[in-house]
């Protein structure tokens, strides 16, 4: 019954309970951080036969049933994104107790929890106010797991992030407010509603706070011109913390799917998905920036956030494709990419660790301890990464590309997609060839402690790469029956605004 | 009387409290008096440890009076003040000047010091280091030593009768 | 199939232990596969396709399929036939210090992805294994990790090749849209109308793109020599039987769906026959024995694609036929300079020569397989080249005259190049400083090699009874239609052919004789031409392009970011506007102005003014923060919100004291810095900013709306027990938003908390003007006051809070005030002394308004209701009368705590910095002090 | 009177804009908060203006629109938790950088 | 009469709270300026205590409650700054 | 009647606001402004409000006393504000004169 709660409270209540526990010591904080994660794992993986069944699944918090109270909406997409999130928090809690980055200042666990709880309401909620309050929960705690440990490069890409995201939240009051002002309401089925039946004159002002609400989204999904503060804020971050926050972008994606592909769909007449070409567009030229960054990036850490950038320029471009082929392949893709982004920031931690002064500098660094097996690691992530075959990148690119192929700018799809694959997997090649054969035979080679314990994290990541190619089957099943539900927004507001009034006392 | 200073701290502040409870609700009823004498309890207690020293304020009637002189000179210090603010600036005769202080219970001397910022034409500054000596403001100074004078005998001595160490 | 694949992992693991059973393992495992293979060989024998399917991803029509046909059947024997021969041949090669493991599970994955290519039922899943074999192929060529040139000509086999494969992707993906389906069994009977499709076109240029990459076909064909680096194992199995070849493999399978076109004529018969000369030709003037051989191969990928070029049936089986000539003798050839490698140290003919008195055995190898390669008589390489010079013979493409002259040309340079590879290695001269003494290889490294020879000799004079069933049923798979009619003798009288075969033959010893001032003129004029210069030019401009790019763009600026967000949020609000044809404002009547409003309005203007005008001189700028902030809540007095108006004065405070603790430690001056173009554009962005504002505001408010908040006035008193309906929205209605709220603050407490944790400070001792501070840290009467306060303002705080449900006030306002109460006395009696006498700590406070908080929800749960459902009722005591109990209340008061705790944190936490900083004071900033 | 808390709204946002454009930490400080007065009175204006109608229930028949002021307190509340990390973060910067400009390097002014 | 009372008074009030701007932004020194900003705050209590009695509002009370304390708190700050620099120390 | 008093206590204590306000601009120096707002605002501040409390008591017949307490509070506060910017002004003064001895 409360099961679109849950995956919202259970990390909130692991956030105050390491905060109670905060004299137990280290080591049961570790314990209890841990557990809370695998708790959420097994609660979100247990609430899904009820989505597949009963889609969506509607909540009224406080019993105020919508469009007055605040209403949490579980449904496929909402599940799947915390699934993610959780498998990928695991990895990341992992490697942050494995490599003792959690000692490395105050509160880590407890931040790590409230993230998760910021992050789980954006998924859940149904309400775009309440979507403000979550994505300020999600970026407070993000800004302090940014902060965590020590560097001047991380101070000023906090400060940038920080800031700028400020500037985002703002815009994100002017949109609600502004949509508030005409429509009257803030639930975003009944913003549907009510857009479907808008007077045609009032199309102006709800186009100019749809657009500024893409714009915040935008913001966080690092869309061309906003994805300035991306690279900083992961490349400089802890190596735990930037995995985390390869759902952070994801959220951006997720709320313009959500919000603007519900508000804005086929019935909001003059502005029915008026959205998409922006996406489309600002999509296609973020994946330029992206890869030539990444292939200008003469450090590791901000490659591989390049690259991160790439894969959610794919994600935008097949948003604005706006089919449901286009939506399957991007959900798929999301699973994919997030995971791996993941792994991948996880993975360049140990080899910046292992090249000891030189850390993940582009240049030439003596031999280091374990190169081969990292390196391979490396070879696994990078093609990942690249979405090339035989891990599920390609294959969720694939769908993407398939559905492009009916677009009208197919061509421009096909070709830049396309070119920015073929210039990561060149431009990884060469980072790749730069860390692991190009070493410094004549120098003495570096034993940095990278014990054992470190991999397992970045090979839990790792897996989901060939286990989602190995079930593309069942999942992409999923995915496209996900797809089909986010275009059917007719089930989703008669869901939310017809939910029954008996649980109110 | 150990007791009663535990769970009172301080009965004049418990008493105004209650007073200041009721001014606040805008009402005399029995719901809030009781809640009043709850808080007016409670509170003082949480806050005790800030107010460590006694307050021992012996001579009710004499504040009264006191309180009754101060009302009056501000309503007269306010025309003076008026006066001179209106008037031409070459009217004015800004001075500072020292005031010894004979009273030493703090309470008292803040209350001096606020006394002299609302009444005539006065304004106390600062309070020497080793608490001896206001230094004050007078925006029309003739005579200082006879500003001294009166403060002295209006204000402080009614204040050192009511605040003497316990 | 996955057989290598999972014996790659298998490799991997045993290479762990031992070397040699990695080899062993790896050759078990080709084996089966061949025995596998041969078990299933009598299905396309019988002419029939063996197809197995599998549900993948049917949402785009791919399916895990494999096809096994004639065609499909010939190529997967020559892939692991020569596979196994290369385990064995590289067992011996591969030195000790490199790893064996490694090599084989590359190798075999590198096999299984080539087999996937062949065997592939759809053509999605055969991009899937294309895209492999580049993959593979990079980690093959780059094996010695220590050598540049492998690195180098790893990462440009990969690019060109990788890059093809792409393009080809998309020409899949286009040529499937336009067939209806991927799969072949479909696509290859759909051919007519694929080629009436209106994206032929593209199709067809996008897989020849990925096609021409994978054979080196010209102007794609510089990858394969500098991939030459690989060691020769791979080399011999990826340029002769396999990477190379799957580009012909692709133009063999998709011969029924994509050819006959102009198109495709063009296209492919062009690319070959420039391939062929090309190759044919610079093959001559190689030094390097491998070099030689990759532009051999080149060469003969240009006749195999002219011959598929020409579109004809019979043209198609001299194409399949030279594939399985080329990749017998090619393999065996660079099988053979890998032993001479081995041995002598060395590639270059410069200093080879002599070799036949040491290796006399590896000689006769060599001898009979590059006699093949120039196609000799009673050899493969003959029979496949006759056909082909018949087939250009009556070609009717566009180069029509000009094919049968430029294939004897190549011919003729082709028996050229085979005369050198011998006569300079094992007869011509001595050999040079080498760094090995050479004498003839272990014998099973010239087993292979010798199994390659014997089958060029058997073919060559015994087609009909060794090649011709397999050339068949590739023929066959290949047209997917009925064989042609042709004749696999060795002797088919005088024929123009044969006149053109000797013509080469003559023709090439007569150019191995000019070869000196060839060699000259080449060195002089053509050796510089180096296709890799154009390959480095673009990709070294293209990272300079992105360099140019990133940097231009990505300054790390905070300025630019917002500026960029900002103008973007313009263009945002802009174009939103002009969706539509709505009017900008609408016709709702506004309230008339006083001029009161107006007066302390223009009164709030200026000092936003003043605060940007001086925002330089930073106290001065906060004091008339100071005074918009007052006005903000006499604006919200004003319009009816006196809970935002109590809220926004406490804040205020709250904010100038946060900032007043930060200003301490700042710099009291901002530097002028701005230039003339920032400032201009800083004021477009904000002018822009507050007209969009303006504009957004009036559109809103000119216009009517029906709200949901009638729904909360109704219902306040009734479902949520409270007349002020704004404090019960915050603790009931949306009671979820405000625990996000408190935990908001929470988080900020904490996150300030850690951030400052150890922070060191410069804490000036000298105020701006370069005085010292004030002695007196207490104002006495400060304190005195302070004491008075703390009570008082207690009592206002329990009293805005209990108040809150009804009036305004509630548990946010009231924990600021108590905040407020005790933030006094931390300024009028300092931390030390204050924090004695706090009776609890921050930090629990902060735990326990939380878990109230939540608690008040998770009560509702355990009884059936959702989460944070509320409850009140009304209890009538003795004495005190009628009141309310509300679960809300008990929310609010966890709201209380929060905000108590927190901001006590923060500003404790801020004020604590200068207690680590005093202590300090030596280092800091050359700005810091200013 | 709509227009005249319009041009507020509008003044408040120019200013806040062109201060957290400046290259300091602290007027990007002053800067967020003027935005942040700027959002919430819009936010609060978009349930309209009124005049002595607050959502105190009573027996008037009128009532101003409760909700945008609920939003508005919590996007306060949210403001100043915001504002105080990002002073708190300024301190750090200007720990870390040893100035307080934004990008942690003051530029040189080139025209002077 | 009242009414006519309150406008007038009201105007002064505002008048002062010009004169405040004046002082506030004219300097020349910091305490000028935080003096200035402390009589802003009093004169809104005044001006809000008239707006309620215009209204026959009660509802301005607690702001006018916590404007006074806030205003005090500001300017103890303020001046404390100008003394320690270190306001909470 | 009683609405001419209250009239008269509304004009009177804005006219006090007002001369605190028009002291801080008018008069020379730091000190002697400080003596306006301290005296005069107060004051005036306190006479509106009684005038509140009248004109509440009087139209709805209950006690309105909040108003007594915003006045207690501006006498107490208002003479420690005054001397802590004077004693702050009177520290910075002290310095641009060179530390000389106070007056
Ligand atoms: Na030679
Ligand atoms: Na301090």
């Amino acid at each position: 019954m409360h099961s679109a709660i849950l995956p919202i409270l259970i990390p909130l209540i692991a956030g105050i309970l390491l905060l109670l526990a905060k004299h137990f010591g280290l080591k049961n904080q570790r314990i209890l951080s841990v557990a809370m994660i695998i708790i959420l794992i097994v609660i979100s993986f247990l609430a899904l036969p009820q989505v597949l069944q009963n889609n969506p699944v509607v909540y009224a918090v406080g019993g105020w049933q919508a469009p007055f109270g605040i209403v949490l909406v579980m449904d496929r997409l909402s599940i799947l994104m915390i699934i993610i999130t959780s498998l990928l928090a695991l990895g990341a809690l992992w490697y942050a107790i494995v490599s003792d980055t959690d000692k490395r200042g105050a509160h880590f666990h407890v931040l790590f929890h409230l993230q998760l709880y910021g992050l789980n309401g954006a998924f859940l909620t149904g309400d775009l106010f309440n979507l403000f309050v979550f994505f300020e929960i999600l970026l407070l705690a993000s800004y302090s797991l940014l902060l965590h440990g020590e560097g001047n490069g991380r101070t000023k890409a906090g400060l940038h992030y920080v800031v700028i995201n400020l500037v985002g939240s703002t815009l994100f009051l002017f949109a609600v407010g502004t949509l508030y002002g005409i429509l009257g309401t803030l639930n975003i089925a009944d913003l549907a509603y009510k857009i479907s039946i808008l007077p045609s004159s009032d199309v102006g002002v709800v186009a100019a706070a749809g657009l500024l609400l893409l714009v915040v989204f935008g913001l966080k999904a690092a869309m061309f011109p906003f994805y300035l503060w991306l690279p900083g804020a992961y490349s400089k971050t802890s190596a735990p913390v930037a995995a985390l926050f390869a759902i952070m972008t994801k959220v951006g994606i997720y709320a313009i799917i959500r919000v603007h592909g519900t508000i804005f769909s086929d019935n909001a007449g003059e502005l029915a998905n008026y959205y998409a070409p922006w996406v489309l567009n600002a999509g296609l030229i973020t994946l330029i920036m992206a890869t030539f960054g990444a292939m200008s990036a003469k450090e590791l850490k901000n490659q591989i956030a390049y690259l991160v950038l790439a894969s959610v320029s794919t994600l935008l471009i097949s948003v604005g494709i706006h089919s449901v082929a286009a939506m399957s392949g991007a959900i798929y893709y999301m699973i994919h990419s997030t995971l791996i982004a993941g792994g991948f920031f996880l993975l360049s931690d140990i080899i910046v660790r292992s090249r000891g002064q030189i850390r993940g500098k582009l240049i030439k660094a003596p031999l280091f301890n374990n190169s081969v097996f990292i390196g391979s690691l490396f070879f696994l992530y990078a093609i990942a990464i690249a979405s090339m075959p035989p891990l599920s990148g390609f294959f969720g690119k694939l769908m993407i590309l398939f559905a492009a192929i009916d677009h009208p700018h197919a061509g421009m799809v096909l070709t830049v997609v396309l070119l920015s694959g073929l210039l990561s997997i060149v431009t990884l090649a060469k980072t790749g060839s730069q860390i692991f054969y190009d070493t410094d035979n004549s120098a003495e080679p570096i034993h940095a402690k990278i014990t054992n314990k470190y991999f397992p994290p970045v090979l839990f990541l790792f897996i989901f790469a060939p286990l989602m190619v190995i079930f593309a089957n069942p999942i992409t099943e999923f995915t496209q029956n996900t797809a089909e539900m986010i275009f059917n927004t007719n089930a989703y507001i008669e869901a939310v605004l017809n939910i029954s009034t008996e649980t109110r006392q | 009387m150990k007791k009663i200073k535990k769970i009172l701290p301080h009965p004049v502040l418990s008493i105004a409290l209650v007073f200041i409870w009721l001014l606040l609700n805008n009402t005399f009823s029995a719901g809030h008096c009781v809640l009043g004498i709850i808080l007016a309890v409670l509170i003082p207690r949480f806050t005790s440890d800030f107010w460590p020293e006694e307050v021992c304020a012996k001579q009710p009637l004499t504040f009264l009076k006191f309180s009754g002189i101060v009302a009056y000179d501000i309503l007269m210090a306010n025309i003076a003040v008026s006066r001179l603010i209106l008037g031409p600036n070459k009217n004015l005769k800004p001075a500072f000047f020292n005031l010894p202080l004979d009273i030493e219970h703090p309470l008292g001397i803040s209350l001096l010091a606020s006394t002299i910022s609302l009444t005539p034409g006065t304004v106390s500054c600062d309070l020497s280091e080793d608490k001896t000596y206001l230094i004050v403001h007078g925006l029309s100074i003739n005579n200082a030593d006879q500003i001294i004078d009166e403060i002295k005998t209006r204000y402080e001595k009614p204040l050192m009768e009511v605040f003497k160490p316990c | 199939m996955l057989l290598p694949f999972l014996g790659a992992a298998i490799v991997a693991g045993v290479a762990q232990k031992n070397r040699i059973a990695s080899a062993w393992g790896a050759g078990i495992v080709t084996a089966l596969s061949i025995a596998i293979l041969t078990n299933l060989a009598y299905v396309p024998f019988e002419g029939k396709t063996l197809i197995h399917s599998w549900n993948w991803i049917p949402s785009i029509g791919l399916t895990f399929a494999f096809r096994l046909d004639g065609l499909g059947l010939l190529f997967a024997y020559l892939i692991l036939i020569i596979g196994l021969l290369v385990i064995v041949y590289a067992r011996y090669y591969i030195s000790s210090r490199d790893s064996m493991g490694r090599f084989y599970s590359y190798l075999l994955l590198f096999m299984g992805s080539m087999l996937g290519i062949v065997l592939s039922e759809n053509i999605l899943q055969l991009a899937v294994f294309w895209e492999l074999t580049s993959l593979s192929s990079f980690l093959l060529i780059s094996y010695w990790q220590h050598k540049p040139e492998g690195r180098d000509g790893a990462k440009m086999a990969l690019t060109i090749t990788g890059g093809g494969g792409l393009a080809m992707l998309a020409g899949i993906l286009l040529l499937g849209h336009a067939a209806g389906s991927y799969t072949l069994s479909d696509i290859l009977t759909a051919g007519d109308a694929i080629r009436s499709h209106a994206l032929y076109t593209p199709i067809i240029l996008l897989i020849l793109l990925g096609v021409f990459t994978k054979s080196a076909q010209f102007p794609f064909h510089f990858w394969l020599p500098h991939a030459m680096a690989a060691p020769t194992p791979v080399s011999a199995y990826l340029h002769s039987a396999t990477m190379v070849k799957a580009g012909i493999f692709l133009l063999a399978r998709l011969y029924p769906a994509l050819s006959g076109t102009e198109e495709w004529i063009v296209l492919v018969s062009t690319a070959g026959m420039i391939t062929l000369l090309l190759g044919a030709f610079t093959a001559l003037f190689k030094h390097d024995l491998k070099g030689l051989l990759a532009y051999s191969t080149i060469s003969h990928l240009g006749l195999i694609t002219l011959l598929f070029g020409f579109s004809t049936p019979l043209a198609t089986v001299a194409a399949i036929f030279h594939i399985i000539n080329h990749a017998t003798f090619k393999a065996s050839l660079f099988m053979v300079a890998g032993i001479i490698d081995h041995e002598t140290g060395t590639r270059d003919m410069r200093r080879l020569g002599g070799l036949w008195s040491f290796m006399p055995h590896t000689a006769t190898l060599a001898m009979i397989a590059a006699s093949a390669m120039a196609g000799v008589p009673l050899l493969n390489g003959f029979l496949s080249k006759e056909m082909f010079f018949e087939r250009t013979l009556i070609d009717e493409t566009l180069l029509n005259f000009l094919s049968p002259i430029f294939a004897t040309l190549a011919g003729a340079f082709a028996v050229a190049y085979s005369i050198r590879f011998i006569h300079n290695v094992f007869f011509n001269g001595q050999l040079k400083n080498l760094p090995k003494n050479p004498h003839e290889p272990p014998r099973f490294m010239k087993i292979p090699v010798d199994l390659l020879v014997v089958a060029c000799f058997a073919v060559g004079t015994l087609p009909v009874f060794t090649v011709a069933p397999v050339l068949a049923i590739a023929v066959t798979g290949s047209l997917q239609a009925p064989l042609p009619e042709y004749s696999l003798a060795l002797w088919h009288g005088f024929t123009l052919p044969l006149l053109m075969s000797f013509i080469a033959f003559f023709g090439g010893i007569f150019i191995y004789r000019q070869r000196k001032e060839l060699f000259a003129r080449y060195e002089k004029n053509i050796s510089r031409i180096d296709a890799r210069v154009p390959y480095n030019t673009i990709l070294n401009a293209l990272f300079d392009l992105a360099d140019f790019i990133t940097s231009g763009f990505n300054k790390e600026s905070l300025q630019t970011m917002i500026a960029w967000t900002l103008a973007a949020s313009f263009l945002a609000v802009f174009a939103g506007f002009s969706y539509g044809d709505s009017p900008l404002f609408g016709n709702r009547a506004f309230l008339s102005m006083d001029w009161i409003s107006i007066a302390v309005a223009s009164i709030f203007i200026i000092a936003i003014i003043a605060t940007v005008l001086m925002h330089k001189s930073r106290l001065v700028s906060l004091i008339s923060l100071g005074v918009a902030g007052l006005i903000v809540s006499l604006i919200f007095i004003k319009f009816s919100a006196p809970d935002l108006a109590l809220t926004q004065l406490s804040v205020e405070v709250v904010t100038v004291i946060l900032i007043l603790l930060a200003l301490y430690y700042l710099p009291q001056h901002t530097p002028k810095e701005s230039s003339k173009f920032r400032i201009i554009r800083d004021l477009i962005l904000s002018i822009g900013g507050g007209i969009g504002v303006f504009v957004l505001t009036l559109a809103v408010l000119s216009r009517e709306y029906t709200t949901i908040g009638t729904y909360f006035l109704e219902n306040a008193l009734t479902g949520g027990g409270g007349t002020n309906v704004v404090n019960v929205i915050l603790v009931d209605f949306r009671g979820f938003d405000t625990l996000g709220e408190i935990t908001v603050l929470a988080i900020a407490g904490l996150g300030i908390f850690a951030m400052l944790q150890g922070l060191k400070l410069y804490a000036p001792s000298k105020d701006i003007h370069g005085f010292a501070w004030s002695a007196d840290i207490y104002p006495s009467i400060l304190q005195t006051l302070a004491r008075l306060l703390l009570p008082l303002m207690l009592m206002v705080s329990v009293y805005i809070f209990l108040r809150g449900h009804n009036l305004p006030g509630g548990g946010f306002i009231a924990g600021l005030i108590a905040s407020i109460a005790l933030v006094v006395q931390y300024l009028a009696n300092g931390i030390a002394w204050t924090r004695k006498r706090i009776p609890f700590s921050t930090h629990n406070l902060i735990v326990y308004g939380l878990l109230i908080a939540i608690a008040t929800g998770l009560v509702s749960m355990t009884i059936g209701y959702p989460f944070l459902t509320s409850a009140f009722t009304h209890l009538n005591w003795p004495l005190i009368g009628e009141f309310e109990i509300a679960s809300a209340i008990a929310f609010d008061l966890g709201v209380f705590l929060v905000v108590v705790g927190t901001t006590v944190m923060i500003l404790v936490q801020l004020g604590k910095l200068s207690l680590n900083s005093h202590k300090t004071h030596k280092k800091k900033s050359k700005e810091g002090q200013n | 009177m709509e227009i005249l808390l319009a041009l507020i709204i509008a003044v408040l946002t120019a200013a806040g804009i062109f201060l957290i454009l400046r290259a300091r930490t602290y007027p990007v400080v002053l800067g967020l908060t003027l935005l942040a007065y700027g959002v919430n009175i819009f936010l609060f204006a978009m349930g309209r203006l009124h005049i002595d109608k607050a959502a105190i229930l009573n027996n008037n028949a009128e009532y101003t629109d409760p909700l945008p002021q609920a939003l508005v307190l919590t996007a306060i509340v949210i403001g100043f938790a915001m504002t105080a990390f990002v002073i708190a973060l300024s301190l750090k910067a200007y720990s870390k950088f040893g100035n307080d400009h934004i990008n942690g390097t003051p530029v040189k002014r080139k025209d002077k | 009469m009242l009414e006519f009372a309150l406008s007038v008074a009201i105007g002064m009030i505002v008048v002062a709270l010009f004169l405040n701007v004046y002082r506030l932004i004219a300097g020349p020194g910091m305490p000028d300026r935080i003096l200035a900003l402390d009589t802003l705050y009093i004169n809104s209590i005044v001006l809000l205590i008239l707006f309620g009695l215009y209204l026959g509002s009660t509802l301005y009370f607690e702001a006018a409650l916590l404007i006074a304390v806030m205003g005090f708190v500001g300017t103890v700050a303020l001046s404390k700054y100008l003394l320690r620099g270190d306001i909470i120390e | 009647m009683f609405e001419i008093t209250l009239a008269i206590l509304v004009l009177v204590g804005a006219f006090f606001t007002l001369v605190g306000s028009i002291g801080i601009v008018k008069l020379p120096d730091f000190f002697t402004r400080l003596h306006g707002p301290t005296k005069a605002t107060t004051l005036g501040a306190g006479a509106i409000l009684i005038a509140s409390s009248i004109f509440f008591f009087v139209s709805s017949g209950e006690l309105s006393l909040h108003e007594i307490l915003i006045t207690f509070f501006l006498f107490i506060t208002a003479p420690i504000s005054a001397h802590l910017m004077a004693k702050s002004a009177l520290h910075l003064k002290q310095k641009e004169n060179g530390n000389e001895t106070t007056p």
